[in-house]
């Protein structure tokens, strides 16, 4: 099963691109936004050039297309995650609005004073700052499953922290800077033991792997189209039906009505009551073609050459003296490397690789905690994608030594 | 004119055969479409050997709404009760014989969920009733 | 100041097409969204092959550009609106949002039980449903602004409201049914003399008037891309600055932070307090064109086209028996015009119609309060925008009679 | 490679003439840059006519941002503190001698930002001064 990446590339027109003149793009920045195959591109094109309507209570034949390429665009995803309905994924702009709804929405109506809510040290501030700001505004508890040295999830400090009885465990399925995949289903399954609602922050998983809703018995989860070749401006929220029919409705206003009197309305019907005004329509279509092409190319397939790539990238940055690479063994991550090089500040290190058209991020890519977790302000991080090569991890390497040679 | 407003379809619109309501009656329900106000009330009466005896929709909306109603009364009396309860979209499809949008589809359809959520005796006429 | 309609067709690649074998398009739907100009579709087609990357926080070429291009959109939407600063346009997912964004951050934050909000009887869903969500979970009153038979708003009652003092005043500047302008000036300097803060919603007049944010001395004005030639999924609220600097934040996650602790974050500064998660990047850069196209064509030349359309499209659905068109004159009256026709449904016109290849909506245009008021549980609606023509009223008025004919 | 790391920065970085801590001072100012966790802290001599004595910076962070504080300082000791007040970040770009992007533009503004807000006396140090 390996994947036909020359082929893969081709469908990427900014893979194609230089940087600079003479400079091809190396785009090791795929766990910040992945790019965008021609499929994608071009169901939004041509939804603008052909369909565009505003969309469920038009007649015409443009709001009928508009609205049937719309909620096609649900199925599909739903079944990319083996959601049991189109229901159950209510498009949001990105994870961080996912998570948000569930904050407003679920625990704004299920939660009070004191009430613990368990997340982990290596989360987002994605999956941080909604809970702090609940926690500054009704007073419920935080605690936090702690990161070991190595990386990786603390399960028994977790069975601890279960022992409190929470109402909510919020976890993220792959960190977005040490690359674990945290055991979900077995994380989900311990929660649900205890009595808790689970939220699986899958921002970095859903692109990655194959992930499957009902497998893991989430409750809650929440991801972004433009980390998985989709566009900008859209993402989703799975959720289950008992719990999303029983929650009030977030944003209020158009569609997301049955009945609206003056001083009274009436919530529409699951996926509806959470998608309040004209939603992100050439959004979902591409969301929809981007799901498409993942399914094409398979998704073990794609997940088994991140595994390869980031094998062989962590083998060749720790060769390199003064390079730390965070996060455990290759076996237990996802397509991430992020660094530090001795004297170096990252934001040197990824604008000289600029120079050498390599893109690589620097900074603590929304994870500060867990970066002052491990004492350091910042990290570079190289992350790797279906079209990513090991050529590519090559011309990296070099360019650290490139690097290191200037400041020597 | 294409087929969507066959002449059947604005014919049982105006000239509808079956529009009133029957007292007494043994089944009775109403419901509304939420997106354009169409309004259907089927009562229905039922003989003892458990087939439709007599039926009759009243209500107001759109031709489509109102011949689906119509079409579908006329074609569930001397049915048994039973049968009526085992009709889907595909029924009112073939009665229409045209194809309809999404939005139209919920017109068409009223008066099918309102009819199964009488037989059945349910509190609301739900989507999945007629799927 | 004549339009070049033909020209302007010429950009819009979808007025090309047709609905069915033979049938051109004829869109009289843009007040549910307009259609796309090849500027903005190119613009974002260029964003997602050339600079596609997430922003702010990269140092790469691509994150350069690509968070230059959003940013600079931000610039061109504000001198649009005439905003003192490009920091007072936060992007949101549409007016919807926006309306949300400030009925969450700031009346949370200002209003208590038994303060009162003066909205009016022409209201969109969207300008209702988050007050009374915020009247059943807070206690607030509301009191709506009559709308007179003619369609506009009975401003001595307001002065009645006024003298309630209430806490906000949150109006439509352009109803979607009626097509009534209202005179915002006026209702806001009313507002502020009887010390409430305002909230326009301004989905309706930002794509087809000149307005101006300082003129009007708004406090908050949200408006939608995708009705003003821009993509779906961006949305904008302006504010005034020290209205936005005191709000708390809304929805929380990556870049509207400063600094996060496990426990705690500071807010970043504007506008990215209010922007949450990787934003709707290519459709910023789409808005942005939209503004330019707009702008390169003129804001008034387009008014004044509109208007001439519109009072044609009045005098020949006038003349026809049967059919009687809602909200004032010409004169007060942006491009709409709801009808209804005697005998015959909204949803029956509208799909007779689109035989024809005329696209109207019917329905309720998400303002059920205002056509239960006026004793009517739906209308059909034609709009026109700048690329409408009177040949195309002329199709939709014979289309009517057809539709007549056949229930005849 | 071309201008971006000129050899000047990189030299002003690994061996920066003005790295230190004046005590005492007249005036003093840290803070950092929240993107990256770069810190400067500048502290200043001031003459009785009103001209820069002496300065030293302090801190961590990348390249950019200390190459540009050691320029920065040696650029206005000797200066009437008015003249340092009025500059901007043109002179930053004209130190550094090279273009920069948005996101490393905040790095290399950091230390003017530092060194304004302690002239000016300010709480805090905001982008504004260094428009
Ligand atoms: C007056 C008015 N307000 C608000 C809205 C809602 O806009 P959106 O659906 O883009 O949020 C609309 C559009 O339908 C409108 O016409
Ligand atoms: C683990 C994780 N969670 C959440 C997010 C937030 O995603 P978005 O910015 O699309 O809302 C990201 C992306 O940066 C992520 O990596």
């Amino acid at each position: 099963m390996t994947l036909n990446v020359q082929q893969i590339r081709s469908d990427f027109p900014i893979l194609q691109r230089e940087t600079s003149k003479g400079i091809r793009l190396v785009y090791l920045d795929s766990t910040a936004t992945s790019q965008k195959p021609l499929p994608v591109i071009e169901a939004m094109n041509a939804y603008y050039r052909r369909s565009n309507a505003n969309i469920h209570r038009g007649v015409h034949t443009l709001a009928e297309e508009a609205t049937a390429l719309y909620e096609e665009a649900r199925e599909k995803i739903a079944r990319f995650i083996n959601a049991p309905s189109a229901r159950q994924v209510i498009y949001t702009r990105n994870t961080t609005e996912s998570i948000n709804l569930v904050a407003y929405a679920w625990a704004r109506a299920n939660l009070k004073a004191g009430d613990l809510v368990v997340l982990t040290e290596m989360e987002h501030h994605s999956n941080l700052v909604p809970w702090q700001m609940l926690q500054a505004e009704r007073g419920i508890e935080l605690d936090f499953i702690p990161v070991t040295e190595a990386g990786l999830l603390d399960l028994d400090a977790y069975q601890a922290l279960l022992a409190r009885t929470p109402k909510l465990v919020a976890f993220t399925h792959m960190s977005n800077v040490l690359g674990t995949i945290n055991p979900a289903a077995e994380i989900i399954r311990l929660a649900h033991e205890a009595g808790a609602v689970t939220l699986v922050d899958a921002a970095q998983s859903v692109p990655h792997l194959k992930v499957d809703v009902q497998a893991l018995d989430a409750d809650f989860l929440a991801f972004s189209a433009h980390k998985m070749c989709g566009p900008t401006g859209i993402g989703a929220l799975y959720g289950k039906a008992d719990l999303l029919e029983a929650m009030p409705p977030f944003l209020g206003g158009g569609d997301m009505i049955k009945e609206v009197k003056l001083r009274s309305f009436r919530p529409n019907s699951l996926p509806h009551k959470f998608e309040a005004g004209t939603p992100a329509i050439a959004e979902a279509v591409g969301f929809g073609a981007a799901v498409d092409y993942l399914s094409s190319v398979g998704m073990d397939a794609i997940a088994s050459h991140e595994h390869e790539i980031t094998a062989y990238a962590l083998e060749r940055l720790e060769e390199i003296p003064g390079v730390k690479v965070f996060g455990p063994e290759a076996q237990y991550k996802g397509g991430v490397a992020a660094f530090t090089l001795d004297g170096i500040h990252p934001h040197d290190v990824a604008q000289i690789l600029d120079k050498d058209g390599i893109a690589v991020r620097a900074g603590h890519h929304c994870a500060q905690p867990l970066h002052e977790k491990f004492g350091i302000p910042a990290t570079s991080r190289a992350s790797f994608y279906l079209y990513n090569t090991k050529d590519e991890v090559d011309l990296l390497v070099d360019g650290i030594y490139k690097v290191k040679k200037m400041f020597g | 004119m294409d087929d969507l407003y066959r002449e059947v379809i604005i014919e049982h619109y105006k000239h509808p055969g079956y529009r009133g309501h029957l007292e007494p009656h043994d089944i009775q329900f109403a419901d509304n479409n939420p997106l354009c106000g169409d309004h259907i009330e089927i009562t229905m009466q039922v003989g003892a050997d458990g087939t439709v005896k007599d039926a009759r929709f009243d209500g107001h909306g759109c031709a489509i709404s109102q011949a689906s109603a119509d079409l579908l009364i006329e074609s569930i009396i001397g049915k048994p009760l039973e049968e009526v309860k085992q009709l889907n979209k595909q029924h009112i499809l073939d009665l229409l014989g045209i194809d309809l949008g999404p939005v139209r589809l919920k017109c068409a359809l009223l008066s099918l969920k309102v009819l199964k959520a009488g037989v059945y005796g349910l509190g609301e006429a739900s989507d999945e009733l007629v799927e």
